[in-house]
């Protein structure tokens, strides 16, 4: 039973997508459609997960008074405090739409552009001609620089974004193919693990 | 010249925290940290609620009695919290991954992979298609595994791995274009939302 | 100096780039083919034509990104092309309200529901965009991102799925995104498209161009600024050109001197 | 063929193809049936040579599995080849300090370790305190690792798995510290960073062959062989529509596009 129905879930649930796709009659589309919806559904009940992850890592760290318990007070109040928010006023209104504007976008943002400085130092300390294959790479990623940004035509002539392009459209076009119908083969073949349910790790942490 | 704007303000005050961090791990930053991850996770429950959750049960209100299903098989992965029922949660799991799975098998193979291959037929008549041909060709025997990259095959997987080492180059340079980017758009702000040095 | 301390690179990175803000060299920016083919597919679209516009992006997104959303609605608007955003994202529907904030008063004749609709966020990923071809309406539980009925706006009753879009743009960061785009709207349905994508996964999509499954491509926000160049309003991208110009002379300059520094070292030792 | 959609016949009929090969591939590999076999990464001689310095320096070695989530076959790959890492380091008496960003893909990681000592008769030397869970937040994982390689003075760094921006800060930090570092994954993005800052890169499908050579695991070797399978024939098509498209010949791909 534990292991069974949910493996005759997934087959059943997986086999009804790919035959409607590539198979006509209609009460398979129409059973398609169905499920579909229920996995846009299941699929947005997740959401609360992450909730779920963090009340449960920080209250043990509350309670055991642990290192850094005071940022898990932090935590829960912007977390049950936005939600207490968007929930009362609803995503029209303008004190969600400052709120969403002024914490979440900043945040989200700035996060991420702190990696600025880290590709600064390591253009320094860590792009280093140490082997062949490395300058092969830096070469191609200062041409693609040079031809991205404005000023390499304007130092060094149109001839920068020329190879550029020819980069992007032939040498990279090629490589990337390669790559990627390696890839697309390597999902097909995970997706059919799962769908006939030889695959099992991600059941993991479920309890036996 | 600043704004007056308390919003901006604290905008500012979350951007200028965040670039503490490269400098050093410090309070204010595991401050500002956790209101990211605090509110990034109330964000994913309040989305989902007024754009779907929400809509979705007045269908069944309606009258669409069958939705309830889905609900049920959702609501199964909070089980995961409770031992000695943690194994219901495989069932919304078990679906979620079918239906993702059967995706992928149904939507992947044409266009990611036959169309990809039918784009490569190109005639050898020009320099730029034969590199492309053979640019493809080469990569894809680097990546066979079970013949070993000795004599023809051993030439041709080396030239694939320039090949994709040229690639990967060009990935390497767009991504310091991508870094500035987020950059920039932060001092964008915070010039001229906030200072109003630029406009 | 092989041990520079990291703080001092990351000082002159600032510095370069607030420098580049205040002081702008107006370098000149030349338009490419991709950017090109894109802007000239949409300009073609006839009066009355549904464009769609995927927001897959959250904040990280915004700078190489929004700038094309707002040219491209921008002229779609001046076109009389009617503009639908929906989302894979769980953003989406605030990243369209922000395009929305700046871009509809500029055009006070033009009407939510009837030239414009922001649907926003939807789960599902690709299988959304399947629904969504086949009944927009029910694919979107007739709810916008402001809580309007899609059933009772103008707009869908000509436009009854993404089987009627006359062009689609996806404004993609990663995954979901471009792909699930190409994946189901482009290559079955036929429905030309294109999209903007951050720097970071232009040449993984390359392919795609090269095999016609996109239309051109608009890359990151060197394409957003030629796209704002194109259409004749130059905005945050084609701002934030000169900045990007000085920040890659710094990582260039780092690069060479670190190298040198090591070369020497190698040398020596 | 009208049970099928047209547009979709000839992608159906590879599918089928490829499905019944990686199946039947798999039951072979199974049964212990003969299989044609995996030749070895070159990339694998590094990670064994990697904590092999790491021991006679008496310093640890850390693992990170990337940041992807347990469907990620990239979080597989790297879980098999952790059992291979967990296994020397216990032979050898070293330090494995493994990390994780994933709370699913952690208690996973703690029993591949636990049993890799284990195997190698020695699971009085496994140390629950060394397999860590950091932050589910990317950020928060990355600044916990970085934190752990130098404070620890991490001699071998072992990256396998799906990465992303994360990358080019392990990469440089542990460049800094001055460890040996294997690292690989298959997000094309990041692989030039490891590339360039790493002493040996994996890359992309490399380590789903480094994982099915070191586990002898059936179903990765029988999904690695069938997957190269379909792209041998990928080569022949590519060969034979360009040749016909030199003499002015689209058939081919008309065919596939039925």
């Amino acid at each position: 039973m534990r292991k069974v129905l949910p493996l005759g879930i997934t087959f059943v649930s997986g086999i009804i997508v790919v035959l409607a796709n590539f198979l006509a009659p209609a009460w398979f589309v129409a059973a398609n459609r169905e499920i579909s919806l229920w996995f846009q559904i299941v699929a947005a009940l997740f959401c609360a997960l992450g909730v779920a992850n963090l009340t449960r890592i920080h209250s043990k760290r509350l309670a055991r008074h642990s290192e850094g318990w005071f940022f898990s007070i932090v935590l829960f109040v912007s977390m049950f405090g936005f939600m207490i928010i968007a929930f009362s006023v609803g995503q029209q209104d303008d004190l969600y739409r400052n709120l969403y504007n002024n914490t979440i976008v900043p945040l989200n943002a700035t996060m991420y552009s702190v990696l600025v400085f880290y590709i600064a130092s390591a253009a320094y300390r860590a792009f280093r001609v140490r082997t062949l294959e490395a300058t092969i790479l830096l070469i191609t990623a200062a041409i693609v620089m040079l031809g991205k940004a404005p000023i390499g035509e304007a130092v060094f002539g149109s001839w920068v974004v020329d190879a550029t392009n020819w980069i992007l459209d032939i040498p990279n076009v090629a490589g990337m193919r390669g790559i990627q119908l390696g890839a697309t083969l390597g999902g097909l073949a995970m997706a059919l693990r799962v769908l006939v349910g030889i695959e099992r790790t991600h059941f993991g942490g479920t309890g036996e | 010249m600043v704004t007056n704007n308390p919003w901006i303000w604290l905008a500012a005050f979350l951007t200028l925290a965040c670039y503490t961090f490269p400098f050093g791990d410090n309070p204010v930053y595991r401050f500002v940290e956790h209101v990211f991850v605090g509110t990034s996770a109330g964000y994913m429950v309040t989305a989902n609620w007024f754009n779907w959750i929400k809509p979705n049960l007045a269908e069944i209100g309606n009258g669409r009695y069958l939705l309830i299903v889905p609900f049920v098989i959702g609501i199964l992965i909070y089980a995961r919290y409770i031992k000695p029922i943690a194994w219901v949660s495989r069932i919304a799991i078990a679906f979620n991954l079918g239906v993702a799975s059967g995706f992928i098998l149904a939507k992947d193979i044409k266009p990611l992979f036959i169309t990809q291959v039918i784009a490569t037929f190109q005639p050898l008549d020009d320099i730029n298609n034969i590199l492309l041909v053979f640019g493809v060709i080469t990569s894809l025997i680097y990546f066979l595994f079970t013949v070993e990259h000795k004599g023809a095959v051993g030439v041709a997987a080396q030239a694939g791995r320039w090949v994709m080492l040229i690639a990967l180059g060009a990935a390497f340079g767009s991504t310091v274009m991508a870094r500035v980017s987020l950059f920039l758009g932060r001092v964008q702000f915070l010039l001229s939302e906030w200072l109003f040095i630029v406009k | 100096m092989p041990n520079v301390d990291r703080r001092i690179i990351y000082i002159v990175m600032i510095a370069a780039v607030v420098y580049a803000f205040v002081n702008p060299m107006g370098l000149p920016v030349t338009i490419s083919d991709y950017t090109r083919t894109a802007h000239a597919a949409i300009e073609a679209l006839p009066a009355g034509a549904v464009l769609v516009l995927g927001m897959d992006f959250s904040p990280g997104g915004i700078p190489e990104l929004e700038p094309a959303a707002k040219a491209i609605f921008y002229q779609c608007m001046c076109n009389d092309v009617k503009v639908v955003m929906i989302g894979m994202w769980v953003m989406a529907g605030d990243m369209g309200e922000r395009v929305l904030d700046e871009m509809a008063p500029l055009f006070p004749a033009k009407v939510y529901g009837v030239d414009f609709v922001n649907i926003g966020f939807k789960p599902g990923n690709g299988l959304l965009l399947e629904r969504a071809a086949d009944n927009i309406i029910e694919a979107a539980v007739d709810v916008d991102h402001r809580g309007l009925a899609l059933s009772a706006m103008p707009l869908f009753e000509q436009f009854r799925s993404l089987r009627e879009a006359a062009f689609w743009v996806c404004l993609s960061t990663g995954n979901p995104g471009v792909s699930d785009w190409i994946k189901v709207i482009g290559d079955p349905l036929g429905i030309p498209g294109t999209t903007d994508v951050v720097s970071v996964s232009i040449p993984e999509n390359m392919p795609f161009v090269q095999s016609g499954q996109l239309t051109g491509i608009i890359q990151g926000m060197r394409g957003a600024a030629e796209y704002e160049l194109l259409v004749d309003r130059p905005g945050r991208a084609t701002a934030g050109m000169d900045a990007q110009s000085l920040a890659h002379v710094v990582i260039l300059v780092f690069i060479v001197l670190g190298n040198v520094a090591y070369l020497t070292r190698k040398t020596r030792a | 063929m009208g049970l099928i959609r047209p547009g979709l016949v000839a992608s159906f009929v590879l599918e089928l193809a490829f499905a019944a090969a990686v199946l039947t591939l798999i039951g072979r590999a199974r049964r212990g049936q003969p299989v044609p076999a995996i030749r070895r990464v070159v990339g694998l001689d590094a990670i064994d040579e990697a904590i092999g310095r790491a021991t006679e320096m008496g310093a640890p070695v850390h693992f990170a599995p990337g940041i992807g989530a347990i469907d990620n076959a990239q979080t597989l790959a790297a879980l098999s080849i952790l059992s291979h890492v967990a296994r020397m380091c216990a032979k050898y008496d070293t330090r494995l300090i493994q990390t994780n960003r994933n709370n699913v893909v952690y208690s996973i990681a703690e029993e591949t370790i636990k049993q890799a000592y284990v195997d190698a008769g020695k699971p009085a030397g496994f140390n629950p305190d060394d397999v860590r869970f950091i932050s589910e937040d990317q950020f928060g994982y990355a600044s916990g690792c970085i934190g752990i390689m130098a404070r620890e003075k991490v001699r071998a760094n072992i990256l396998v798995g799906a990465f992303w921006a994360e990358s080019l800060i392990f990469a440089e930090v542990g460049a800094q510290v001055g460890s040996i570092q294997i690292a690989g994954t298959a997000n094309t993005h990041q692989i030039p960073f490891f590339i360039a800052a790493c002493d040996y890169a994996l890359l992309g499908e490399e380590i789903y062959a480094a994982s099915a050579y070191l586990s002898r695991e059936p179903i990765l070797v029988g999904c690695l062989i069938g997957q190269d399978w379909a792209k041998m024939i990928g080569v022949l098509l590519i060969l034979a529509g360009a040749v016909l498209a030199t003499f002015g010949n689209y058939d081919l791909g008309r065919l596939l596009n039925e």
